[in-house]
C-alpha cells in the first residue's frame, strides 16, 4: 500500500462522485454523490497527511468533515424546502429560471 | 500578535451576535419597529467598522497566517462597503416583499459572509482559506433562497448550492494536492514544486472560478441572481468576486510564484472566456438581474486580465476596479430592488420611460450603466482602462484588443436599458422609492461621478496598498506565531 | 504668452460646467437652459479666439500648457497644451459649437437634455484637442463619442432603407435607416475603434516606459522616444485604424451615412463638422506625431487610401436619394481629401489637411443647418420628391448653394484654399499622381452637389405641394454666421496658416528628410 | 496484510460508490454511501488514525446518513422513472477528470510513507495553536448553516 | 495702382451692398443703378489706366500681397499686374459690362423687383471676378478668378431657374467647364512643381532663364490649355455654350461672347510666351482652333434659334483666336478679341432687342423686322459685317491679322480651312440678317423699335465694330508694354490675304441673300440633298450625345455600382458581422436551459481545460 496508490483510489471515488452528481435526477442522489466526493478529497488529504507524516492533515480531514456536514444540511434543507414549494425533488424539473 | 489584523472581522462578529441576540429577545408584537431597529443597529455597525478600518495600521499580522495588510485592508473595506449597501437595500425590500420576520438572521447571514470574506483576504494558510471559502459560501446558499415562498428560490439556492458545493471538494482536493507538494499548510514555508502542486494549483483555481463567477464555472450566476433577493445582490455579486481575487492575488504572488507554476496563461485563458462569453450571453437578456449577471461574469474577464498580468501595479489596479464594480453594479442592483419594490418588473419594458416615471432612478442607473460600460468621467472607465493597463505591463495585447472590443459588444445591452429607459411615453406610472434606497443609491452614483471626476483620490491609495501585497514587509515575514 | 493662466482648462471646462448647470435646472426652464448654453459655447469661443490671438506663431511648439501629475506611479497628468495645429482646431469647434446651439434653438423637446449631452460631447472634443497626456486624450475622446448615441436616439430622425432583393428581410429586422439602428451603429463603429486605439497607446506606454525610465502617457515625453521598425508601424496601424474609423476612412466609413443621416441636426453638425476631424486629428498628432518613421513607411497605405475615400465617397454620393445620405457620402470624400493631406507629409500639404478640416467643418455643418431645415419644412428627405424649393426659400437656396460651392473647392471660399493646398502637398510629394484623384474627386464633387441643388431647389415647384417656408427668426444666426466663416477662410488664408504653419514646422521637424 | 486489507477496503470502497451513484433506490444509494464511508473509515485505521476513524464512522456516516434518509422519508421516495440522466456524457466526463487527477498525482507517494497520524493529543494542540483562526472560523461557520438550516425549514410567522 | 484697385472695388462694393443687404436687393431698382454706378466708376477708372498703354507710354506696374504664408514652399502671393494686355482688357471688359448693364435695366424692367436685384447682384459679382481674372497677376489668382466667372456664369445662365432648361444649361456649364479646369488646377500644380511659383513674370524669368524642364512645362501648359478649351468653348467642349443661351440675352452678350468666353483666349495670350517654349502644343492648340472654328460655323448654319447662331457664331470665332495663337500669332488673336467683343455683343444686344420685340428666339419666326426697329436694324447690320469681316469695320482687320499669322506659321492647309469657314460664317450671318430684318413676311406680333437704355449701349458697340479696325497699330504698342514683349517684327502680309478674305466673305454674303432674300434657290431643298450631312450638323456632330452617354453611363453607373457596393458589400459586412453576433448570443442563450446539471458540467469541463493546460504542456 502506497499513498500513491490510495489518492489514485480517492481519484477514482471522486470522479464517480462527480458522475453522480451530473447524472442523478434525484435530488437528493446529488447530495449523495457530493457526499462521496467529499469523502474522496478527505482520503486523499489522509493519504498525503500519512505519507508526509503531516499531523496539520489530520486537522484538514476534520476540518473538512465538519464542513461537509454542514454543507450537507444546508443542502437538504433547500431540497426540502424545493420540494415543499415546488413539489419536486428531480432536479430537472428546477428550470424555470434559463436563458 | 496584532489584534488590530483581525479587529474587522472580530467587529463584526460582534456585530452579528448583537443583532442576533436582539433577534432573540426584541419583542415581535410590533414587527416594523423591530425590523428598523435591527436594520439600523447592522447598518450602522458597519458604517462605524468602516470608520475604524480607516485608523487601522497596516500592514498588521494577527498571527503569522492572518495578516492585514494595505491590500486586505482595502479590500476588506470594500466587503464591508457590499455588505452595508445589501442591507440598506435590504431594509425596505424586505417589507415591500414580506419577509421582514427574516430579518435577523438575513442580517446575520450577511455578517458571517462579510467574515469569511474578510477571512478570505487575510489568509496565508490553506486551512484557514478554505474555511474563510466555506464561510463565505453556506449563508450566501441560504440568503439565495431567503424568499422561500417564491417558486424560484429554492431553485436559485439548489443551483449556487450545487456549484458551491462541488467547487468545494475542487479546491479542497486542489489545496490536498499543494500540501502535498510542500509539506505544509502554511504559505511561507517551502515552495510546492513538481506536478502534483501544478495540478493542485489548477485545482484550487477551478474551485475558485465559482466564487468570481468565472466562465465556465459561472453557469450558476444568472439563475441564482434572477432568483434572490436583489439587495443580497448588491453583496453576492461584489464581496465574494472581490475576495476571491484579492485571495487569487495572494495565492499567486505567495504561493504559485515562488513555486514556479506559471499560472498566468490559465488566468489569461479564463479571462478570454468570461470576456466572450459574458458579453455574448448577456447581448440579449431582457431581464436586469440575468443581464447585470452575465455583464458581471464580463466584468470579471476584466479584473482577470490584471491577476494574470502579475506585475505591481496589478493588485492596486484590481483593486480600484473592484471599487469602481462595487459602486456601479451594487447601485444598479438597488435601482433594480427599488423597482422592484414599487412592483415594477425590472426588465427592458419593465424600465421604459424610467426617464419621466422615476427621474432619479433613470439617471442614477444611466450612471452605474455608463460606468460598468467603460464610459469616460464614470468611475468604471477608470477601472476598466486600469486593469488594461496592467495587462499592458505584462504585454497582453491581445487581451486587451479582445477586451476593449467586447467592452463595445457589451455597450450595446448597456446602451439598450439606457434607450429603453430614455424613451419617453404617455403612460407609466411614476415610481415611488423608498428614502433609504435613495440614499444608498445617491450615495452610489456620488462615489461612481465624483470618483471617476477624481480617480487619483482613489488610484494612487490603492497603488500604494498593493505594494504591500507584493514586497510583504519585514513584520509579516518575520513574525513567529 | 500668459494671456490667462488656466485658458484651456477654462475651454474645457466651460461646457462641462455649463452640462453641470444644465443638469441640476428644472425642465421648464426654456430660456434659462439656453442661457446657459449659449454661455457654455461662448466662453470656449472667447477663450480660443484669444488662443489663435495669442499664439506665437514664431516660438512654435506647445503654449499655454499647464500640467499637474494626477497618477504620478502610471505616469498619468492632466497636462494641456495646444500647438498652431489645435489653436485653429479649437476655434472651429467653438464656432461649430455655437452654431449648433443657435441651430437647435427651437428644439423644445426635452431641451434641457438635448443641451447637456451637446455640452457633455463638446467636453471631450475639446479635451482631445488640448490634451498632451494621452490617457487623458483618449478618455476625452471616447467622451466625445458616446452622447451622439443619446443626441441621435432620442432626437434623431428614422427613414426607412429599403433594402433590395434577399437583403429585404434582414434590412427590416436589423432596422436599417431607423435612428436607432444608425445611433447604435455609430457609437459601436467608433468605440470599436478606440479600442485599436487603446492597445496603440498602451503598446506605446509600455514600450516607452524602457527608454524614459518610467512610464508616462505624456505626449512630449514619448515624442522623444523612438518607436521604430514593427513595433511603430504596429502602433501607427492601430492609431491609423482606431482614429480613422471616426474620420470615415474608407472601407470603415459606413456608421458615418447612417449615423448622420438619422441624427438631429445639431448632432450631425457636431458630428460631420468636428468629431469626423477628431479622428484625423489623432492620426496626426499620435499617428504623424509620436511614430514619424512608421508614418514615412506607411504613407503609402494612408494616401491610397485618401484616394479611394476621396474618389469613391463622392462616388457613392452620386447614387443616394436621401439628402442627408448625400451629404454624410460627401463628407467621406472630403475626408479622404483631410487624410491625402496628411499623407503628403509636406508641410504644404498637411497645413492643407489641417485647413481642410477647419474648411469642411464648417461647410459640412452649414449643409446639416440646411438640410435639416428643408427636412423640418417640408418633411422630405428624399430628393426625388422635391422641386422648385427656391421660390418659398430663397435664403435656404442660397446658403445651400454658397455650402455647395464650398464643398466643390470653388475659389474664395474655404474648401478651394484647402483643397488646393492639398494638392499642392500631394504634387511635390513623393507621389505626385495622387493629386489626379484628387482633383478629379473635385470634379466629381461638382457633379453631384449641383445635381442636387438643381434637384432641390431649381425647376418648378411640383404641383399640389404645399410651398417649404423660408427660415427665419434665430435660424438665420448659424447660417450667416458659418457662410460667413466659409468666405473668411476663403479669402483670408493667413488668419489660419500663421499658427498652422508652426504646428505643420513642429511636427515635420521629427520627420527625417 | 495491510496490502491485502488495502485492495479489499479499495474494492469495497468503489463499489459501493459506484452502486451509490447508480442504484434505482435512494435508499439503497445512502446505505451504499455509508458503506463507502466506513470503508473509507477502515483506510483511516491502516493509515494509523484512530481519531480519524471514530469521526468518521461516528460523526460522518452517522449524521450524514440520518439526515439522508429523514430527507428521503419527508420528500418521499421517488416515484419510479430513470435514476439516471444522460450517464455517458457524465461518464465521460468523469473518466477526464480521473485522467486528470491520475495524471496530475502520478509519481507522488511512491517512497515509505512517514506516518505519524496517531496522535490525538498533536491534533489538539495544533487545533489551539497553528490553526486557532480557521478553529474560530469554523465555529462561526457551524453557527451560520445551523441558522440557514432553521430559517429555511422554520414555519413562518407573518407580519 | 489705384486706378486697377477702384476698377475692382467699384462693382465688388456694389456687390456686396446688394449682397448682404436683402432689403435693397428686393427693392429692385435701386440695386440695379448701384451696380451700374459701380461699373460706371470701374469703367472709368480702367479706361483712364488702359489709355497710356494704348498709347504706349506706360510700363507694367505690380502689386501684390502675401495671400498663403507657407513653409517648406513658396509662400503664394496675390496681387495685380497691371500692363498693356491686362489694362485694355479691363477697359474692355468695364465698358462692355456697362453698357450691357445699362441695357439690361430696360431688357430686364419687366422682371420683379426681387428678380432684378438678384440679377444686378449676380452681374456685379460677375463683373468683379472678370476683372479680378484680367487683372491677376499670377496663375492661382487667375485660377481663382476663372472659377468665379464660372459661378457668374452659372448663376446668370440659370436665372429663370423655374425653367427645367434653364437649370439644366447652367448645370451643363458649369460642369462642362469645370471638366477643363480640372487640367487648369493640375497644370497650376505641375508648374508649380517645376517652377515653385505661380507669379507669371516669375514663371516666365524661370522658363526663360530655362529652369524649368521642357516636359513639365508642356504638361503644365497643356492643362492650362485644356482649362482655356473648357472656359472657350472650344471643341469638343463647345457643347455648353449654345445651350448657356438659357440665360438673360445681356448675360449672353456680356458673358457668353464679350468677356467670359474670351477669358480662354485671354488666358493662353498671356501665357504665350511660355507657349512658345512647347512647339508640339502649339500646333495641337491651333489644330483645334481651327477645327473649333470650322464645325461651330457650319452647326451655326442649321440653327434656326438667333441667340445659338451667334452662339456657334461665338465658338467659331473664338476657335479663330485659338488658332491665331497656336500659330504664333498671340497679338492678332488679342486683336480679334477686342474686336469680336464689339461686334458679338453689338450682336446678341440687337438680338436681345429683336427678342423682346418678338418674344421668340426662332429665326422664322421673325421678318421685316428692319421696318418696325431701324435703329436696331441698323446696328445688327453693322455687327453682321464686321462679323463677316468685310472692309473695314473691325472684324475685317482682325480677321485678316489672323490669317496672316496664319499663314506666317506655316499652316497653309489651316489658312484655307479658316477661309472657307470666313465665308460660312459671312452666310450664316448673313442669313440670320436677311431672315430676320428683311425677309418676306411679317414678324408676329407687334414689333416696336426698344427703348432708348437698349439702343444707346448698341450705338455705342455699332460705332465700336465700325471704326474698331483702328486700334490695330495700338496692339503692338499695347504687348510692348507687357510683362513679356515680344519681338514684334512687322509682318508684312501678302496681298492676297486680305482679298481672299473679303471673297469668302462676300460670296458668303452673296449666297445667303440668294437663298434667303431673293429665294433663288429653296434652302430646304439643299438640305434635303444632303441629308446625312444635315443631319449630322443638327445634331451638332453628336459631341452632346457623346457628353451625354458619359454622364448616364459612366457617372451616374459608376455611382450606383458604388452607392451599391457601399450598401450591400461594405456595410453588408458590417451587417452581417453583427446579425452573426446576434445569432450566435441568441444559441448560447438556448444552451443556457436552466438544468442545473447540465451547467455543471461546464464545471467539470473547465476543470478538465485548467488540468489539461497545466499538465498537458
Amino acid at each position: 500500500m502506497t499513498a500513491g496508490a490510495l489518492l489514485l483510489v480517492a481519484a477514482a471515488v471522486f470522479s464517480i462522485g462527480l458522475f453522480g452528481v451530473l447524472a442523478r435526477r434525484h435530488a437528493i442522489g446529488v447530495l449523495v454523490s457530493i457526499e462521496l466526493m467529499f469523502n474522496a478529497v478527505n482520503l486523499a488529504v489522509a493519504a498525503i497527511a500519512w505519507s508526509r507524516g503531516l499531523v496539520a492533515g489530520v486537522v484538514l480531514v476534520l476540518f473538512g468533515i465538519a464542513i461537509t456536514v454542514a454543507e450537507i444540511a444546508i443542502g437538504l434543507a433547500l431540497v426540502l424546502l424545493a420540494a415543499r414549494v415546488r413539489k419536486t425533488s428531480v432536479l430537472d424539473d428546477l428550470d424555470t429560471l434559463r436563458g | 500578535m496584532d489584534w488590530s489584523a483581525a479587529a474587522l472581522e472580530i467587529g463584526t462578529l460582534a456585530l452579528a451576535v448583537g443583532v442576533l441576540a436582539l433577534d432573540l429577545i426584541a419583542p415581535s408584537r410590533e414587527p416594523a419597529a423591530r425590523r428598523t431597529g435591527l436594520f439600523a443597529i447592522a447598518a450602522a455597525g458597519l458604517a462605524a467598522l468602516l470608520l475604524v478600518s480607516l485608523r487601522l495600521p497596516a500592514p498588521a499580522a494577527f498571527t503569522r497566517a492572518y495578516v492585514q495588510d494595505g491590500f486586505a485592508l482595502l479590500a476588506k473595506r470594500v466587503m464591508l462597503a457590499a455588505a452595508l449597501a445589501a442591507l440598506a437595500g435590504m431594509a425596505p425590500y424586505a417589507t415591500a416583499r414580506r419577509i421582514a420576520d427574516r430579518a435577523g438572521e438575513t442580517i446575520v447571514l450577511v455578517l458571517f459572509a462579510t467574515v469569511g470574506a474578510m477571512a478570505l483576504v487575510s489568509a496565508r494558510e490553506y486551512l484557514t482559506l478554505f474555511v474563510a471559502f466555506e464561510l463565505l459560501s453556506l449563508p450566501l446558499y441560504v440568503l439565495a433562497a431567503v424568499e422561500k415562498e417564491r417558486g424560484a428560490s429554492p431553485e436559485g439556492a439548489i443551483k449556487i448550492f450545487l456549484f458551491g458545493s462541488v467547487s468545494s471538494a475542487i479546491l479542497l482536493l486542489g489545496i490536498a494536492l499543494l500540501v502535498a507538494a510542500s509539506g505544509t499548510t502554511f504559505w511561507d514555508g517551502p515552495p510546492a514544486a513538481g506536478r502534483t502542486a501544478v495540478l493542485g494549483a489548477a485545482l484550487v483555481l477551478s474551485g475558485f472560478g465559482f466564487k468570481i463567477a468565472a466562465f465556465p464555472f459561472s453557469l450558476w450566476v444568472p439563475d441564482t441572481y434572477q432568483a434572490a433577493p436583489t439587495p443580497i445582490l448588491a453583496f453576492l455579486s461584489v464581496a465574494p468576486k472581490a475576495a476571491a481575487v484579492a485571495a487569487l492575488f495572494r495565492i499567486v504572488h505567495e504561493v504559485f510564484e515562488p513555486a514556479g507554476i506559471a499560472s498566468a496563461p490559465w488566468i489569461a485563458t479564463l479571462a478570454a472566456l468570461a470576456m466572450i462569453f459574458g458579453n455574448l450571453l448577456a447581448l440579449r437578456q431582457h431581464d436586469l438581474k440575468r443581464l447585470l449577471a452575465y455583464s458581471g461574469v464580463a466584468q470579471i474577464g476584466y479584473v482577470l486580465l490584471a491577476l494574470a498580468a502579475g506585475t505591481r501595479d496589478a493588485p492596486g489596479l484590481a483593486l480600484f476596479f473592484f471599487v469602481a464594480y462595487l459602486v456601479s453594479n451594487g447601485g444598479a442592483f438597488l435601482v433594480v430592488a427599488a423597482l422592484e419594490c414599487a412592483g415594477s418588473e425590472a426588465t427592458l419594458h419593465g424600465v421604459r420611460n424610467l426617464r419621466r416615471r422615476a427621474p432619479v432612478l433613470a439617471a442614477a442607473l444611466l450612471v452605474f450603466l455608463l460606468s460598468l460600460g467603460g464610459i469616460p468621467f464614470v468611475l468604471g472607465f477608470w477601472g476598466k482602462m486600469y486593469v488594461f493597463l496592467a495587462a499592458a505591463q505584462a504585454g497582453l495585447y491581445p487581451l486587451v484588443g479582445l477586451g476593449a472590443v467586447l467592452a463595445v459588444v457589451a455597450l450595446y445591452y448597456y446602451l439598450n436599458v439606457a434607450r429603453a429607459m430614455l424613451t419617453v411615453e404617455e403612460d407609466g406610472d411614476s415610481v415611488p422609492v423608498a428614502p433609504l434606497h435613495l440614499a444608498a443609491i445617491l450615495a452610489c452614483a456620488l462615489a461612481v461621478t465624483g470618483l471617476g471626476l477624481a480617480p487619483q483620490l482613489l488610484a494612487n491609495p490603492c497603488l500604494r496598498a498593493a505594494d504591500t501585497l507584493m514586497a510583504p514587509s519585514p513584520i509579516t515575514k518575520t513574525q513567529s506565531r | 504668452m500668459s494671456v490667462m493662466p488656466h485658458l484651456l482648462s477654462m475651454t474645457v471646462l466651460a461646457p462641462f460646467a455649463a452640462a453641470l448647470v444644465l443638469f441640476v435646472l428644472p425642465e421648464r426652464a426654456g430660456r434659462l437652459i439656453r442661457t446657459v448654453s449659449v454661455l457654455g459655447a461662448a466662453v470656449p469661443l472667447l477663450t480660443s479666439i484669444l488662443a489663435l490671438r495669442h499664439y506665437d506663431a514664431a516660438l512654435r511648439g506647445f503654449q499655454f500648457v499647464e500640467a499637474y501629475p494626477l497618477v504620478p506611479r502610471l505616469g498619468l497628468s492632466w497636462h494641456l497644451g495646444v500647438d498652431g495645429i489645435a489653436v485653429p482646431l479649437l476655434l472651429l469647434t467653438a464656432i461649430i459649437h455655437g452654431t449648433a446651439v443657435f441651430t437647435s434653438w427651437t428644439t423644445t423637446e426635452r431641451a434641457k437634455e438635448f443641451y447637456l449631452f451637446l455640452a457633455l460631447l463638446v467636453t471631450g472634443v475639446y479635451g482631445v484637442f488640448v490634451s498632451l497626456d494621452l490617457f487623458v486624450l483618449f478618455l476625452f475622446y471616447e467622451l466625445a463619442v458616446l452622447p451622439m448615441y443619446v443626441l441621435i436616439g432620442v432626437w434623431g430622425s428614422s427613414m426607412e432603407i429599403e433594402g433590395r432583393g434577399p437583403f429585404g428581410s434582414l434590412f427590416r429586422k436589423i432596422g436599417v435607416g431607423g435612428k436607432d439602428y444608425g445611433a447604435m451603429k455609430l457609437t459601436l463603429y467608433l468605440l470599436a475603434g478606440s479600442a485599436f486605439i487603446l492597445v496603440g497607446i498602451l503598446l506605446m506606454w509600455v514600450a516607452g516606459a524602457g527608454p524614459m525610465g518610467r512610464p508616462s502617457f505624456d505626449y512630449l515625453a514619448l515624442s522623444h522616444v523612438t518607436f521604430s521598425g514593427g513595433l511603430g508601424r504596429s502602433i501607427f496601424l492601430l492609431f491609423y485604424v482606431g482614429f480613422g474609423v471616426l474620420a470615415g476612412i474608407w472601407p470603415f466609413h459606413t456608421w458615418s451615412p447612417d449615423g448622420h443621416a438619422a441624427a438631429p441636426a445639431a448632432g450631425s453638425m457636431m458630428h460631420a463638422g468636428v468629431l469626423m476631424k477628431l479622428g484625423a486629428y489623432g492620426v496626426l498628432r499620435l499617428g504623424f506625431g509620436l511614430l514619424p518613421q512608421a508614418a514615412q513607411q506607411l504613407a503609402w497605405l494612408v494616401g491610397l487610401v485618401a484616394v479611394i475615400n476621396i474618389v469613391y465617397g463622392a462616388l457613392g454620393a452620386g447614387w443616394q436619394k436621401d439628402i442627408k445620405y448625400l451629404i454624410a457620402y460627401s463628407s467621406v470624400s472630403h475626408m479622404g481629401i483631410v487624410m491625402l493631406g496628411l499623407a503628403t507629409l509636406t508641410s504644404v500639404g498637411l497645413a492643407g489637411s489641417v485647413y481642410q478640416m477647419v474648411a469642411h467643418g464648417i461647410m459640412t455643418a452649414l449643409f446639416f443647418t440646411l438640410v435639416n431645415l428643408v427636412y423640418h419644412k417640408s418633411h422630405r428627405r428624399d430628393m426625388t420628391a422635391m422641386g422648385g424649393f427656391a421660390r418659398s426659400m430663397p435664403g435656404i437656396a442660397t446658403f445651400f448653394v454658397i455650402a455647395g460651392l464650398s464643398s466643390l473647392g470653388l475659389p474664395g471660399l474655404a474648401g478651394f484654399v484647402a483643397e488646393f493646398l492639398v494638392f499642392l502637398g500631394a504634387w511635390t510629394s513623393a507621389h505626385p499622381w495622387w493629386a489626379i484623384p484628387g482633383v478629379v474627386g473635385a470634379m466629381i464633387t461638382a457633379l453631384y452637389v449641383l445635381r442636387a441643388v438643381r434637384t432641390i431647389f431649381l425647376g418648378p415647384a411640383r404641383p399640389g405641394d404645399e410651398a417649404p417656408p423660408d427660415a427665419h427668426g434665430v435660424e438665420w444666426v448659424s447660417l450667416v454666421a458659418l457662410s460667413s466663416c466659409l468666405v473668411l477662410l476663403g479669402v483670408w488664408p493667413r488668419l489660419l496658416l500663421d499658427p498652422l504653419n508652426a504646428g505643420v514646422a513642429d511636427l515635420l521637424a521629427r520627420f527625417g528628410s | 496484510m495491510r496490502d491485502l486489507a488495502f485492495y479489499a477496503l479499495a474494492v469495497i470502497l468503489l463499489a459501493s460508490a459506484a452502486a451509490a451513484v447508480t442504484a434505482r433506490s435512494l435508499f439503497r444509494a445512502a446505505f451504499a454511501l455509508a458503506a463507502a464511508l466506513l470503508a473509507t473509515a477502515g483506510f483511516y485505521l491502516l493509515l494509523a488514525a484512530p481519531l480519524l476513524a471514530a469521526v468518521q464512522i461516528l460523526l460522518y456516516t452517522g449524521g450524514v446518513l440520518t439526515l439522508i434518509v429523514f430527507a428521503l422519508v419527508v420528500t418521499g421516495a421517488p416515484a419510479g422513472g430513470a435514476a439516471l440522466r444522460r450517464p455517458l456524457p457524465a461518464a465521460l466526463l468523469g473518466v477526464a477528470v480521473f485522467a486528470a487527477l491520475a495524471s496530475g498525482t502520478r509519481g507522488f507517494g511512491a517512497g515509505e510513507a512517514r506516518g505519524g497520524l496517531d496522535s490525538g493529543a498533536a491534533v489538539g494542540t495544533l487545533l489551539f495553536t497553528d490553526y486557532l483562526v480557521p478553529f474560530e472560523l469554523l465555529s462561526v461557520l457551524l453557527l451560520g448553516a445551523v441558522f440557514g438550516a432553521l430559517l429555511l425549514a422554520r414555519k413562518d410567522r407573518l407580519e | 495702382m489705384i486706378p486697377a484697385l477702384v476698377t475692382l472695388c467699384g462693382p465688388l462694393a456694389a456687390f456686396a451692398l446688394i449682397g448682404l443687404l436683402p432689403p435693397l436687393r428686393r427693392a429692385g431698382r435701386p440695386a440695379a443703378l448701384l451696380s451700374i454706378a459701380g461699373i460706371a466708376v470701374a469703367a472709368l477708372a480702367s479706361g483712364i489706366q488702359a489709355v497710356p498703354y494704348f498709347r504706349g507710354v506706360a510700363a507694367p506696374a505690380t502689386y501684390e500681397f502675401l495671400w498663403a504664408p507657407l513653409t517648406g514652399a513658396p509662400s503664394i502671393r496675390f496681387g495685380l499686374l497691371v500692363d498693356g494686355l491686362s489694362a485694355s482688357m479691363a477697359a474692355l471688359v468695364a465698358l462692355i459690362a456697362l453698357l450691357v448693364q445699362v441695357y439690361s435695366l430696360a431688357y430686364m424692367a419687366s422682371e420683379k423687383p426681387a428678380s432684378l436685384g438678384r440679377y444686378y447682384a449676380y452681374q456685379a459679382f460677375f463683373a468683379f471676378a472678370m476683372l479680378g481674372l484680367v487683372l491677376s497677376h499670377n496663375l492661382l489668382q487667375t485660377y481663382v478668378f476663372w472659377e468665379m466667372v464660372g459661378l457668374g456664369s452659372y448663376l446668370l445662365i440659370g436665372f429663370f431657374w423655374e425653367r427645367p432648361e434653364a437649370g439644366r444649361a447652367a448645370l451643363k456649364a458649369f460642369w462642362t467647364t469645370r471638366l477643363g479646369d480640372v487640367g487648369f488646377a493640375l497644370g497650376i500644380l505641375v508648374l508649380w512643381g517645376a517652377a515653385g511659383t505661380f507669379t507669371f513674370t516669375e514663371l516666365f524669368a524661370k522658363v526663360g532663364g530655362g529652369a524649368v524642364a521642357g516636359s513639365a512645362l508642356s504638361l503644365g501648359l497643356a492643362g492650362i490649355t485644356l482649362g482655356a478649351m473648357g472656359k472657350s468653348a472650344q471643341f469638343p467642349f463647345h457643347v455648353w455654350l449654345p445651350d448657356a443661351m438659357e440665360g438673360p440675352t445681356p448675360v449672353s452678350a456680356l458673358i457668353h461672347a464679350a468677356t467670359m468666353v474670351a477669358a480662354g483666349v485671354y488666358l493662353m495670350v498671356r501665357v504665350a510666351p511660355l507657349l512658345s517654349h512647347a512647339p508640339e502644343l502649339m500646333s495641337a492648340i491651333f489644330a483645334i482652333g481651327v477645327l473649333t472654328a470650322f464645325l461651330a460655323a457650319t452647326m451655326a448654319l442649321v440653327e434656326s434659334d438667333i441667340k445659338r447662331v451667334l452662339a456657334f457664331s461665338t465658338v467659331s470665332q473664338l476657335g479663330f483666336m485659338m488658332a491665331a495663337v497656336g500659330s504664333g500669332g498671340a497679338g492678332a488673336a488679342y486683336f480679334h478679341l477686342l474686336t469680336h467683343a464689339f461686334f458679338k455683343a453689338l450682336l446678341f444686344l440687337t438680338a436681345g432687342s429683336l427678342i423682346h420685340a418678338v418674344g421668340s428666339n426662332d429665326l422664322f419666326k421673325m421678318g421685316r423686322l428692319a421696318r418696325a426697329m431701324p435703329v436696331t436694324a441698323a446696328c445688327f447690320a453693322a455687327g453682321a459685317l464686321a462679323l463677316a469681316g468685310i472692309v473695314p469695320t473691325a472684324g475685317f482687320f482682325s480677321k485678316d491679322e489672323i490669317l496672316a499669322s496664319v499663314l506666317a506659321g506655316g499652316h497653309p492647309l489651316g489658312f484655307a480651312l479658316l477661309v472657307l469657314t470666313a465665308g460660312i460664317t459671312a452666310f450664316y450671318i448673313g442669313r440670320a440678317f436677311f431672315l430676320a430684318m428683311l425677309g418676306s413676311h411679317d414678324a408676329e406680333g407687334h414689333a416696336h423699335e426698344s427703348p432708348a437704355a437698349m439702343t444707346a449701349p448698341m450705338a455705342v458697340l455699332a460705332v465700336l465694330a465700325l471704326v474698331g479696325g483702328a486700334l490695330a497699330p495700338s496692339i503692338p504698342r499695347l504687348f510692348a508694354g507687357t510683362i513679356a514683349p515680344p519681338a514684334f517684327e512687322p509682318e508684312t502680309a501678302p496681298v492676297f490675304v486680305p482679298i481672299l478674305g473679303t471673297l469668302a466673305a462676300l460670296s458668303g454674303l452673296a449666297l445667303s441673300w440668294l437663298a434667303y432674300q431673293r429665294r433663288s434657290f429653296d434652302p430646304g431643298a439643299v438640305r434635303r440633298a444632303v441629308g446625312p450631312v444635315a443631319t449630322l450638323l443638327e445634331r451638332r456632330y453628336f459631341v452632346d450625345d457623346a457628353f451625354e452617354l458619359v454622364y448616364r453611363r459612366a457617372y451616374l453607373g459608376l455611382s450606383s455600382v458604388v452607392g451599391w457596393f457601399d450598401r450591400y458589400v461594405v456595410d453588408g459586412l458590417v451587417n452581417a458581422a453583427t446579425w452573426m453576433t446576434w445569432l450566435v448570443a441568441g444559441r448560447l442563450r438556448g444552451m443556457q436551459n436552466g438544468r442545473v446539471q447540465d451547467a455543471l458540467y461546464a464545471v467539470a469541463a473547465g476543470l478538465v481545460l485548467l488540468a489539461w493546460l497545466a499538465l498537458g504542456r
